[in-house]
C-alpha cells in the first residue's frame, strides 16, 4: 500500500526547483534529484555582439543581481581592451556595488529567508512572506526595510543609471561620474544603511539567538555540511565583493588554494549530468566524487558562509567584531551549519554599508577622471565579483574589433548547485521516515534548507529561461510514482 | 477569503528583474496589499499552484505575466493563468518581445547545447548532453522539453494589455497600479484592449535633453572608443543609439546616463518591426551616394543584427515563430 | 467591412488572350469575399463607356465602398477608373487599377502562370484598396506668368503663343542673340523658302512684343517651388554694354582690333570681333564684349569701342546680375548641340580641309555666310567639281547614337540642290536607309533625283587623300560599298558634307536636374507619355519643346512649341490647378523631434520647430515622394496614397496564394 | 522538396517614375520574362521601407527586388540614395539573421531601359532558383493579419 504524500512547492527563493524523491521498501529516501529544467544559452548567443555589451547583456542574466553581472562583465571588458579604469571609476563601480550588496541581503533577509524565523518555520503559510513580517515586527521597521532597499537603489540609479540593470560600466570605466552634491548625498544614505544593518543584526540576535528552538535549529545536523568554502579576499585576506583574489579553504578551515580570476579555469571545474540542464562545479584540485561531502569531495559552496569562513575577517570595524561573535557563538572558523548563512548574510551587508559610507567620505569618487580610452587591440579577459550568492565568473574571447567568439560564465548560484541538492537530500532523508505524514511546517523545513543558500536561479539558470517549476515526484521502490506535484512557479 | 479582487504575478522565461521593479515600487506595494488579495507571486509569496487550477476561470481581475515562452511549461502556464485571467498583462520586454533571451532565436537547441556544454571549464569528456527523459537506477526522471525558439505571450495566448521595457520603470509601474485602483474605484476607464500601457507614444528621443542637430551621420563610433560630449545627442557623435527607434516612457535612462539606448522599451506605437525602424532610421541619414563608402560607414556597426534586434528578435517579422522554430530544429508543420 | 468590386478587363485579347479573365473573377468573387469582395466581373473593355457605366452601376445599386480594376498600366487608365467611381459618388482615391497586360499578358507566355499571377496582383490590389482613404486633391493657384527657357524657334514659337494670349512670358536665351540654330541655316527643306526670311520677323516681333520681356547672354542659375508657383534665379551675364544707351549702331565692333574665331554662330567657318553680335539681324541688337578675347580685358589698354561709342554705351565695369522670377509654368526649349565629326578618325574631318559638317555647309552657301554664299573650297576661290553627302553622321551608328536624326535625309537632299543649282557640280548621297515622310517631302526627293543626284546605298568606310591613280590626284576619296549593286567602289571627289547626328545639349543633365527631369539613356527629355502627352513632363508645370525632347525637323519643333504654349495657357486660364493629394504629415505626439528626418527633403517641405521640438511637412511643397515617411524611425510620418498599411496590405495580397487564401482572416 | 524545379516568388518594388515605367515599356514592347515577379508600384524607391522587405521575405516571398531611378536621375533629386543606403544595411541584417543577402537585390532601370528590367528580372529569378526556397513559412510576429499566434504544444 502506497501513501500520498502532499508537499508544497519551494518558494520565497528567486527559482524554483524540481526534486525528484525516490523511496526505498521501507517507504524511506532512497535518492533525491534535484532538477534544473530549462537552458538559456547566453554562452552562445553573446557571441557575435561587441564585448562592449556584456555588461548590458548579462544584466538580463538576472535581474535580482544585474549588478553582480554588471560588475564581472565591466571588469572582463576592462582586461579584453588590457585597460586599468582611472580610481575614481573603480571606486563608483564598488560604491554602487556596496549599495546593492545592502538591498539586496536586505531583500532576502525580510522577504525570503527571514520570515522563517521572524514568523516561525510553523506560522500559518499566509503570514510567511514580507507582509507578514511587516504586520509582526510593525509597519515602523517594514518602513526602515522599504527606506533602505530604496537608499541603496538610488545609489545604484545615480552612479549606474537605472535601479534595475545598470547601464554605465564600459571598458575602461563610466560613461558618467557623479556631482559633489550627490556624493554627500550617497554618504548620508550609506550612515543610515550602516545604522540599518545594526539594528537588522540586533533583530536576529533579538528574535533567532535569543530564542533556544531556533538555535538548536541551526546548530541541528540537519541542515550541516562539511565542504570547502570559497570566497573573494583583498591582500589582507579580508572579504572583498568587487575585487582581489578567490580564496578556497578546506572543510578545516586550511587555506585550499588562492587564484587570481584568470586562473579560474585551472582551480574550478564543472561537471555535467544527463538528468539536469545545470552544471556541478567543483575544485579541480580534488575532483568530482559524486554528491557527497568531506575534504576527499570537491564540492564546495560559495555563500555568506563560505565568504566569512574563506576569510580572516572583515575589512570594516563594525563588520569585524560582529564576525568575531559569530564565531565565538558558534564554535570557531568553519561553521558548517547552513543556517548560519542568514547570520552571515547580516554580517556581510553591515560591512557592504560601512564600505558604502568609506567610499562615499573619499572626495575622489565625485572626481572628474572616470574613463580611460581604451588604446590596445581586445583579446581576451576574465572578471570576477563577489555575487551575494557566489562567486561570479565572467571569461570572453574577441576577435581585433572587440566581437565575441568565446564566452563562458560560471554564475553564483551554480556553485552551490550541488551542496543544496546535498541539503536538500539531507532534510528529506530526516523528514520523510517509513510512510511519516509530513506536514507542511516540516516541508517547510526542507525548503529552510534550500532557502538558506538564497538560491537565485535567474542566475544559475542564466543558461536556462527564468525560473524552475518545482515538480516534487514521489516513486516508490518499484518505480510507480506515489505522487506527482507540479508548482509553476 | 477577502472579497478584494485578486492579484497575480508571474514569471515565465525572466530574469527576475521585473519582481525587482515591482518590489522597487516601495510604499506603492502597501498599495497593492491594501486594494488586492495578492492570491499569486512566486517571488513574493507561499502560492499553491493546485489553488489556482482550482479558482473559477476569470476569477483573477489582473495579473502580470513577465518572462518568455521558453518551453512547454512556460505555455502551460501561460495558458492556465490566461484563463483564470480578466485581464491578462504583458509585463516587461520577455513577455512583450523576447527581450535579450530572444536573441537565443539565431542559434538552434543543439548549437546551444554544443556550446554550454563544452565550454573552456567544463568537464565532459563524453560530450553528455541533457536528456528530456532519462532512466536512473531508481526509475525514469524527466525534464521539460525546450523549445526550439522563445516565444512572446502574445505569440501563444491572447494579450489584453502590453507593458514594455526591461524592466519597467517603477514610476510607470506605480503610474498603472494607480490607473487600476482608480478603475476600481471607479474613477477611471481602462484603455482599449491591446493598448500598450506605462509607456509613451513617442520615442526615446522625446524625453532625452541632449542637444540635436539636423542629422547626418558620416561614421558610426564604439561608445568606449573616444570622449562622449555630455550635451550633444550621442547619435550625432556616432554612437548608434537606438533611442530614435524605441518606444518612449523610461525617461531616456541611459542616454542620460551617457549610454546609448540598447532598446529596451521596444518599439513605438504602431510599428510592424522595431529593427526595420532602425535601419531605416540609421541609413537615411549616411553621409555618403557611395557604395563603397556607404559599406565603409556601416562598417561601424559591428553587429548590425544584435544592434537592431537586441530586445525584439522574438517579437521581429524575420525571426519570430514557425519558421525560427522549424529552422532551429523543431517541426516546421508545428 | 468595406464592399469592394473587382473588374478584370480582356483589353480584347490583349490580356483575355493569356489570362483567363473570367476565372480571375470567379476567383476574386469566391475567394475574397472574406476580404470584402462582393462582386467580381470581367468585361471586354473595362475603359470603355459601357465598361465604365458597369463599374457605376455597381457603385450606386450594390454601394460598393471600393474598386480595383485589372486591366492595364496605372499610368494609362487610372484616372479614367478614378472619374468613373466619382461619377457615381465614390472618391475617386478608393479605386485601385491594376496592370495585368504590361506586367502580366503581355511579358508572359504561359496561361496558367498568367492567370494565377493576374490572381495575385488582384488580391495585392484588394487587400490594398481595404485601407484607401478618401482623398481631395490639392489645389493650387496658377502664377500668370510663364519662363521659356531657350530662344530657338520652338522658345520663340511658344513665347509668342503665350504673349499673344496676352500673359507675361520671360524668354531666356544663353547666347548674345535669339534665332537659335534655325538662323544659321540658309535654306529650309522642303519648300526652299529662306530660313531667315522667315525666322527674323518673328525674332523681331519677339524682341518688340510688350508682354515679352528678352534675358539673353543670361542663364538659369536655380529652380525652387513647384508648378503654379515656381521662383527661377536667372543669371544675366555681364554684357559690357548699356543697352538703354546702345543704339546697336555697329561702329564698336567695326572699330574693334580683335578678330575671333566665330565657332558658334558661325561654326567655326568665319570670324567675328571681340565686341559682337552674332549676325545682322540679331535681337536684341546689342552687342556682347566677349570678355576673354578682349584687348582691354587681357592687356588693360585698348578701349577702341568706348572711345568710337557715339552713345557712350559701353561698360568695362559691368557685372553678372542675379535677376529672381515667379512664374506659374517653364517651357524648356533648349534645343541640341551637332555630333562632333572628330570622333570618326576614319572620315578625316579636322585632317581633311574640305570634308565639313552639315552645320559648316550651311554657313558656307549660306548668303550672309562668310563666302556670302559662295560654294567654294578651303582655298576660298575653287568651286567644287565634285561633292558627296554623308548620311547618317554618328546617327544610327551603334557606336555613337543609335537613333535617327530625323532631319538629315531631308537636309541632304536639300543640299544636293543647293550645291547642283549654284556649281553644277556632280553630287553624290551616301545613304543608309532614304527616309522622307511628311508633307511635300518625297516630292522633293524626286525633285533632286531628277536633278541627276546619285544616291549610293551603303554606309561610307573611310574618306582619305591617298589618290592610286592619276585622276584620283587631290582629290577626296569615299570608300564605299554600293550594297545595291554590291560592289567596292572609290569615289573622287572636291568636297564632302558630313550630315552631322543631332544630339543633347552638353549639360542636358545639369539642366534636366536644375528642373527636376529625367533624361533617357540617350539624354534627351522624357516627355510624361510619347504618344498622348508628347510636351509634359513628369513635373507638373514644366513643358518641353523642340529638340530638348528629340530630334525634329522645324514644322514639328514650331508646333511643339504651339503645343506647349497652349498647355501653359489652359492652366493660366483655370488660374489654379488640381494636385494629386500624395502628401506625407506629421503625427505630433508621435514626433520625438530626432531630426532623422529634417535633411532628408530635396524640396524644403520638412521644417523644424525648436520651441516644440517637433517636425513639420509643408504640404504644398511635398512631392509626395514618401522618403521621410520611409525613414522616421518613430513611424510618425504617414503619407496618404501610398501608406505602410496599404503597401503591407499588398504585399500580403500578392503573397495570399503561397500562404494560402485562409491564411488572411476576415 | 520535390525534384520539379523551384519556382521562386519575388516581390518587385518599383518607382513610378522609372522602374515601373519600365516594366510598362517591357509591356508594350512584348518583351518576356519569367511570371515569378509581382511588383509593388512606390513613388519613389526612397519609400521603401525596410519593413517592406522583411514582410515580404516573411509572408513567403524567395527574394525581393528593389528597383529605382539610376543614380543621378531620381526624380525627386536624389531620393534613391536612401534606398541605396538602406539596402546596404538591410543586406548586412539579413545576413547576420541567417538570410542569404542575395535574396535581395537593388536594380537600378530608367523609363528607357525596359530592356534592362525584363534581364534583370530574368536573372533574378535564376538566382533565387539557385539559392532555392526560403524556409521562413508566413508567420510575423506583431499582430499583423497574417501574423497568426504558435500554439502547438510540445509533449513533455
Amino acid at each position: 500500500m502506497t501513501q500520498r504524500i502532499t508537499i508544497d512547492p519551494i518558494t520565497r527563493l528567486e527559482g524554483h526547483g524540481k526534486i525528484e524523491i525516490f523511496l526505498d521498501k521501507e517507504g524511506d529516501v532512497a535518492n533525491t534529484y534535484f532538477q534544473i529544467p530549462e537552458l538559456r544559452g547566453f554562452e552562445r548567443f553573446c557571441v557575435g555582439r561587441p564585448v562592449e555589451e556584456m555588461p548590458l547583456l548579462t544584466n538580463r542574466i538576472c535581474g535580482v543581481c544585474p549588478e553582480a553581472h554588471h560588475m564581472a562583465a565591466a571588469k572582463a571588458a576592462d582586461m579584453v581592451y588590457h585597460v586599468d579604469p582611472p580610481r575614481t571609476a573603480k571606486m563608483l563601480r564598488e560604491l554602487l556595488y556596496m549599495a546593492f550588496y545592502v538591498t539586496d541581503h536586505a531583500t532576502h533577509f525580510y522577504a525570503l529567508g527571514g520570515p522563517d524565523f521572524v514568523m516561525g518555520p510553523d506560522a500559518p503559510v499566509a503570514e510567511r512572506n514580507i507582509l507578514g513580517v511587516i504586520h509582526k515586527v510593525g509597519l515602523e521597521i517594514g518602513g526602515k526595510v522599504i527606506a533602505a532597499r530604496k537608499a541603496g537603489h538610488n545609489v545604484v540609479e545615480m552612479i549606474g543609471g537605472r535601479k534595475v540593470h545598470p547601464c554605465t560600466s564600459i571598458p575602461g570605466g563610466l560613461t558618467k561620474g557623479i556631482t559633489e552634491e550627490q556624493r554627500k548625498e550617497i554618504l548620508e544614505m550609506g550612515k543610515f544603511a550602516v545604522e540599518f544593518g545594526q539594528f537588522s543584526l540586533k533583530l536576529f540576535n533579538d528574535i533567532v539567538l535569543g530564542n533556544k528552538a531556533y538555535v538548536d535549529l541551526i546548530l541541528g545536523d540537519i541542515y550541516t555540511h562539511r565542504t570547502y568554502y570559497m570566497g573573494m579576499v583583498d591582500e589582507n585576506n579580508h572579504t572583498n565583493f568587487y575585487d582581489g583574489k578567490v580564496r578556497v579553504v578546506d572543510p578545516d578551515g586550511k587555506e585550499f588554494v588562492k587564484y587570481a580570476p584568470k586562473d579560474y579555469a585551472a582551480n574550478i571545474a564543472e561537471h555535467v549530468e544527463p538528468w539536469t540542464y545545470l552544471k556541478f562545479p567543483y575544485l579541480k584540485g580534488v575532483g568530482w566524487k559524486g554528491f557527497v561531502d568531506g575534504k576527499d569531495s570537491g564540492v564546495y559552496c560559495a555563500t555568506p558562509l563560505s565568504r566569512l569562513n574563506a576569510a580572516d575577517g572583515m575589512a570594516t570595524p563594525l563588520a569585524q567584531a560582529e564576525y568575531e561573535r559569530f564565531y565565538s557563538t558558534l564554535g570557531g572558523r568553519p561553521v558548517h551549519q547552513r543556517l548560519a548563512t542568514h547570520w552571515a548574510r547580516l554580517i556581510e551587508l553591515l560591512y557592504a554599508a560601512e564600505r558604502w559610507v568609506e567610499l562615499a567620505s573619499d572626495p575622489e569618487v565625485a572626481g572628474p577622471n572616470f574613463h580611460t580610452v581604451p588604446t590596445e587591440t581586445p583579446t581576451e579577459g576574465v572578471g570576477i565579483v563577489e555575487a551575494p550568492r557566489g562567486t561570479l565568473t565572467h571569461h570572453y574571447t574577441t576577435d581585433e574589433r572587440g566581437v565575441l567568439t568565446k564566452v563562458n560564465l560560471i554564475v553564483g548560484t551554480t556553485n552551490n548547485y550541488a551542496p543544496i541538492s546535498m541539503s536538500i537530500e539531507k532534510a528529506a532523508r530526516a523528514l520523510i521516515k517509513k510512510g511519516t505524514v509530513v506536514t507542511e511546517p516540516m516541508l517547510n523545513m526542507v525548503e529552510m534548507a534550500f532557502r538558506s543558500y538564497d538560491p537565485c536561479f535567474g542566475c544559475a539558470t542564466h543558461s536556462l529561461p527564468g525560473k524552475m517549476p518545482l515538480e516534487v515526484t514521489i516513486r516508490d521502490a518499484d518505480g510507480n510514482t506515489v505522487d506527482v506535484l507540479k508548482q509553476y512557479c | 477569503m477577502s472579497d478584494k479582487p485578486k492579484f497575480a504575478m508571474y514569471w515565465a522565461a525572466s530574469c527576475g528583474g521585473c519582481e525587482i521593479a515591482v518590489l522597487n515600487i516601495h510604499e506603492k506595494i502597501l498599495d497593492v496589499d491594501a486594494n488586492f488579495d495578492v492570491v499569486f507571486w512566486p517571488v513574493a509569496m507561499d502560492a499553491k499552484y493546485k489553488d489556482v487550477e482550482a479558482m473559477e476561470d476569470g476569477s483573477i481581475l489582473l495579473t502580470l505575466f513577465n518572462g518568455g515562452i521558453r518551453n512547454d511549461e512556460n505555455e502551460h502556464i501561460a495558458k492556465l493563468l490566461r484563463r483564470k485571467s480578466k485581464i491578462l498583462v504583458a509585463f516587461g520586454s520577455c513577455a512583450n518581445e523576447g527581450c535579450i533571451p530572444g536573441l537565443a532565436n539565431l542559434s538552434s537547441t543543439n548549437e546551444i547545447f554544443d556550446t554550454y556544454y563544452e565550454t573552456v571549464s567544463t568537464d565532459n569528456p563524453a560530450h553528455i548532453r541533457p536528456q528530456y527523459r532519462y532512466q536512473m537506477p531508481e526509475g525514469e526522471i524527466q525534464i521539460p522539453v525546450m523549445y526550439p525558439v522563445l516565444k512572446t505571450l502574445d505569440q501563444v495566448v491572447d494579450v489584453d494589455y502590453y507593458m514594455p521595457g526591461c524592466p519597467p520603470e517603477s514610476h510607470q509601474i506605480a503610474a498603472v497600479i494607480d490607473l487600476v485602483v482608480q478603475v476600481l474605484q471607479g474613477k477611471a476607464e481602462l484603455p482599449p484592449k491591446g493598448t500598450v500601457i506605462g509607456a509613451g507614444g513617442s520615442t526615446v528621443c522625446d524625453e532625452c535633453n541632449r542637444k540635436r542637430n539636423v542629422k547626418t551621420i558620416t561614421s558610426f563610433k564604439r561608445i568606449f572608443g573616444q570622449p562622449i560630449d555630455p550635451e550633444l545627442c550621442l547619435l550625432e557623435q556616432g554612437i548608434p543609439c537606438n533611442g530614435i527607434a524605441t518606444r518612449s516612457g523610461c525617461n531616456a535612462r541611459c542616454p542620460t546616463a551617457g549610454a546609448q539606448c540598447i532598446g529596451c522599451y521596444g518599439p513605438a506605437e504602431g510599428v510592424v518591426d522595431y529593427g526595420a525602424r532602425l535601419i531605416t532610421g540609421f541609413a537615411s541619414v549616411i553621409e555618403s551616394k557611395d557604395p563603397d563608402q556607404i559599406d565603409a560607414i556601416l562598417d561601424g556597426i559591428p553587429d548590425p543584427t544584435g544592434q537592431f534586434y537586441r530586445f525584439n528578435l522574438a517579437g521581429s517579422l524575420l525571426k519570430a515563430g514557425k519558421p525560427a522554430w522549424k529552422r532551429n530544429g523543431g517541426n516546421g508543420n508545428k | 467591412m468595406e464592399k469592394i468590386g473587382v473588374y478584370v478587363c480582356h483589353c480584347g485579347t490583349n490580356i483575355a488572350g493569356m489570362v483567363d479573365v473570367q476565372q480571375v473573377a470567379e476567383w476574386a468573387a469566391a475567394k475574397l469575399k472574406r476580404r470584402g469582395v462582393v462582386i467580381g466581373r470581367d468585361y471586354k473593355f473595362m475603359c470603355s463607356s459601357l465598361g465604365q457605366e458597369l463599374i457605376e452601376k455597381d457603385i450606386k445599386e450594390l454601394g460598393l465602398t471600393r474598386v480595383v480594376v485589372a486591366a492595364c498600366s496605372p499610368h494609362l487608365h487610372e484616372n479614367t477608373f478614378r472619374t468613373a467611381c466619382k461619377r457615381a459618388g465614390l472618391n475617386p482615391y478608393l479605386c485601385e487599377l491594376v496592370s495585368i497586360r504590361e506586367q502580366v499578358s503581355w511579358v508572359h507566355t504561359d496561361k496558367d502562370q498568367a492567370t494565377a499571377k493576374s490572381m495575385a496582383v488582384v488580391s495585392g490590389g484588394v487587400e490594398r484598396v481595404n485601407y484607401h482613404a478618401p482623398l481631395e486633391p490639392l489645389k493650387v493657384p496658377i502664377h500668370p506668368d510663364t519662363l521659356v527657357v531657350g530662344g530657338g524657334i520652338a522658345g520663340i514659337q511658344a513665347a509668342l503663343e503665350i504673349a499673344d494670349a496676352g500673359y507675361k512670358v520671360y524668354l531666356v536665351e544663353r547666347e548674345p542673340s535669339i534665332g537659335g540654330h534655325m538662323a544659321q541655316f540658309d535654306k529650309t527643306f522642303p519648300t526652299l523658302d529662306c530660313a531667315a526670311c522667315i525666322l527674323t520677323p518673328k525674332m523681331v516681333q519677339a524682341g518688340t512684343h510688350p508682354n515679352i520681356e528678352l534675358l539673353t547672354w543670361s542663364e538659369i542659375e536655380k529652380v525652387d517651388g513647384y508648378v503654379g508657383n515656381f521662383s527661377v534665379t536667372i543669371r544675366k551675364k555681364a554684357r559690357y554694354i548699356k543697352t538703354e544707351d546702345c543704339t546697336g549702331c555697329g561702329i564698336c565692333w567695326e572699330k574693334c582690333p580683335k578678330k575671333v574665331v566665330d565657332d558658334v554662330f558661325e561654326a567655326g567657318m568665319g570670324m567675328r570681333k571681340a565686341v559682337y553680335t552674332p549676325f545682322a539681324q540679331a535681337v536684341p541688337k546689342y552687342p556682347v564684349i566677349d570678355r576673354p578675347n578682349c584687348t582691354y580685358f587681357i592687356k588693360g589698354t585698348c578701349k577702341a569701342c568706348e572711345k568710337f561709342c557715339p552713345t557712350n554705351a559701353i561698360d568695362f565695369n559691368q557685372e553678372d546680375e542675379i535677376v529672381t522670377v515667379n512664374v506659374g509654368n517653364i517651357v524648356l526649349a533648349t534645343g541640341y548641340e551637332t555630333f562632333d565629326a572628330k570622333r570618326i578618325a576614319q572620315y578625316g574631318y579636322g585632317r581633311l580641309p574640305n570634308v565639313v559638317t552639315s552645320l559648316e555647309f550651311e554657313r558656307l552657301c549660306n548668303a550672309a555666310g562668310p563666302t556670302n554664299g559662295e560654294i567654294v573650297l578651303k582655298d576660298g576661290k575653287t568651286k567644287p567639281k565634285a561633292v558627296g553627302i554623308v548620311h547618317c553622321v554618328g546617327s544610327r551608328d551603334k557606336n555613337y547614337n543609335e537613333y535617327c536624326s530625323v532631319i538629315c535625309c531631308m537636309q541632304g537632299l536639300k543640299f544636293a540642290h543647293l550645291v547642283h543649282e549654284r556649281t553644277g557640280a556632280e553630287v553624290y548621297n551616301f545613304y543608309i536607309d532614304m527616309r522622307t515622310p511628311f508633307k511635300g517631302y518625297e516630292e522633293f526627293y524626286q525633285r533632286v533625283l531628277e536633278e541627276g543626284t546619285h544616291f549610293i546605298r551603303g554606309k561610307v568606310a573611310e574618306i582619305n587623300d591617298a589618290a592610286r591613280t592619276p585622276d584620283e590626284e587631290g582629290k577626296l576619296i569615299v570608300q564605299v560599298e554600293d550594297t545595291l549593286v554590291g560592289v567596292q567602289m572609290r569615289i573622287p571627289l572636291d568636297m564632302v558634307i558630313l550630315s552631322v547626328a543631332l544630339e543633347p545639349r552638353r549639360d542636358a543633365k545639369e539642366t534636366a536636374h536644375k528642373f527636376g527631369l529625367s533624361c533617357s539613356a540617350d539624354g534627351w527629355f522624357i516627355e510624361k507619355h510619347p504618344k498622348l502627352d508628347p510636351v509634359s513632363t513628369m513635373t507638373e508645370g514644366i513643358l518641353i519643346a523642340g529638340c530638348v525632347q528629340g530630334p525634329k525637323d522645324i514644322p514639328a519643333t514650331v508646333a511643339q512649341g504651339a503645343a506647349a504654349a497652349a498647355r501653359a495657357l489652359g492652366k493660366i486660364h483655370a488660374g489654379e490647378i488640381a494636385l494629386e493629394p500624395f502628401r506625407a504629415s506629421v503625427i505630433e505626439e508621435k514626433c520625438s523631434g530626432c531630426r532623422i528626418c529634417n535633411g532628408l527633403c530635396p524640396f524644403n517641405a520638412i521644417l523644424f520647430h525648436e520651441d516644440r521640438m517637433v517636425t513639420e511637412i509643408n504640404p504644398a511643397l511635398c512631392q509626395g515622394c514618401g522618403t521621410c515617411v520611409a525613414a522616421c524611425p518613430a513611424g510618425a510620418i504617414v503619407g496618404t496614397g501610398f501608406s505602410n498599411e496599404q503597401i503591407l496590405a499588398q504585399i500580403e495580397g500578392l503573397l495570399l496564394l503561397n500562404v494560402g487564401e485562409e491564411a488572411v482572416p476576415a | 522538396m520535390n525534384n520539379e524545379q523551384f519556382e521562386p516568388t519575388i516581390i518587385g518594388f518599383t518607382c513610378n517614375w522609372c522602374s515601373y515605367r519600365a516594366a510598362d515599356l517591357a509591356g508594350t514592347a512584348r518583351m518576356k520574362y519569367p511570371p515569378n515577379i509581382r511588383l509593388i508600384r512606390l513613388m519613389c524607391s526612397g519609400r521603401l521601407d525596410p519593413t517592406f522587405v522583411f514582410k515580404a521575405l516573411t509572408g513567403g516571398a524567395d527574394g525581393v527586388m528593389i528597383t529605382g531611378c539610376h543614380p543621378g536621375e531620381c526624380h525627386y533629386l536624389e531620393q534613391n540614395y536612401k534606398a541605396l543606403r538602406r539596402f546596404h544595411l538591410i543586406r548586412r541584417t539579413l545576413k547576420g539573421l541567417g538570410v542569404e543577402p542575395e535574396r535581395v537585390k537593388l536594380v537600378w532601370a530608367s523609363a528607357a531601359e525596359g530592356v534592362k528590367f525584363t534581364n534583370e528580372v530574368k536573372n533574378f529569378v535564376e538566382e533565387i532558383r539557385a539559392l532555392g526556397p526560403l524556409n521562413w513559412g508566413g508567420v510575423g510576429g506583431n499582430g499583423h493579419p497574417i501574423a497568426a499566434p504558435i500554439t502547438e504544444e510540445v509533449p513533455a
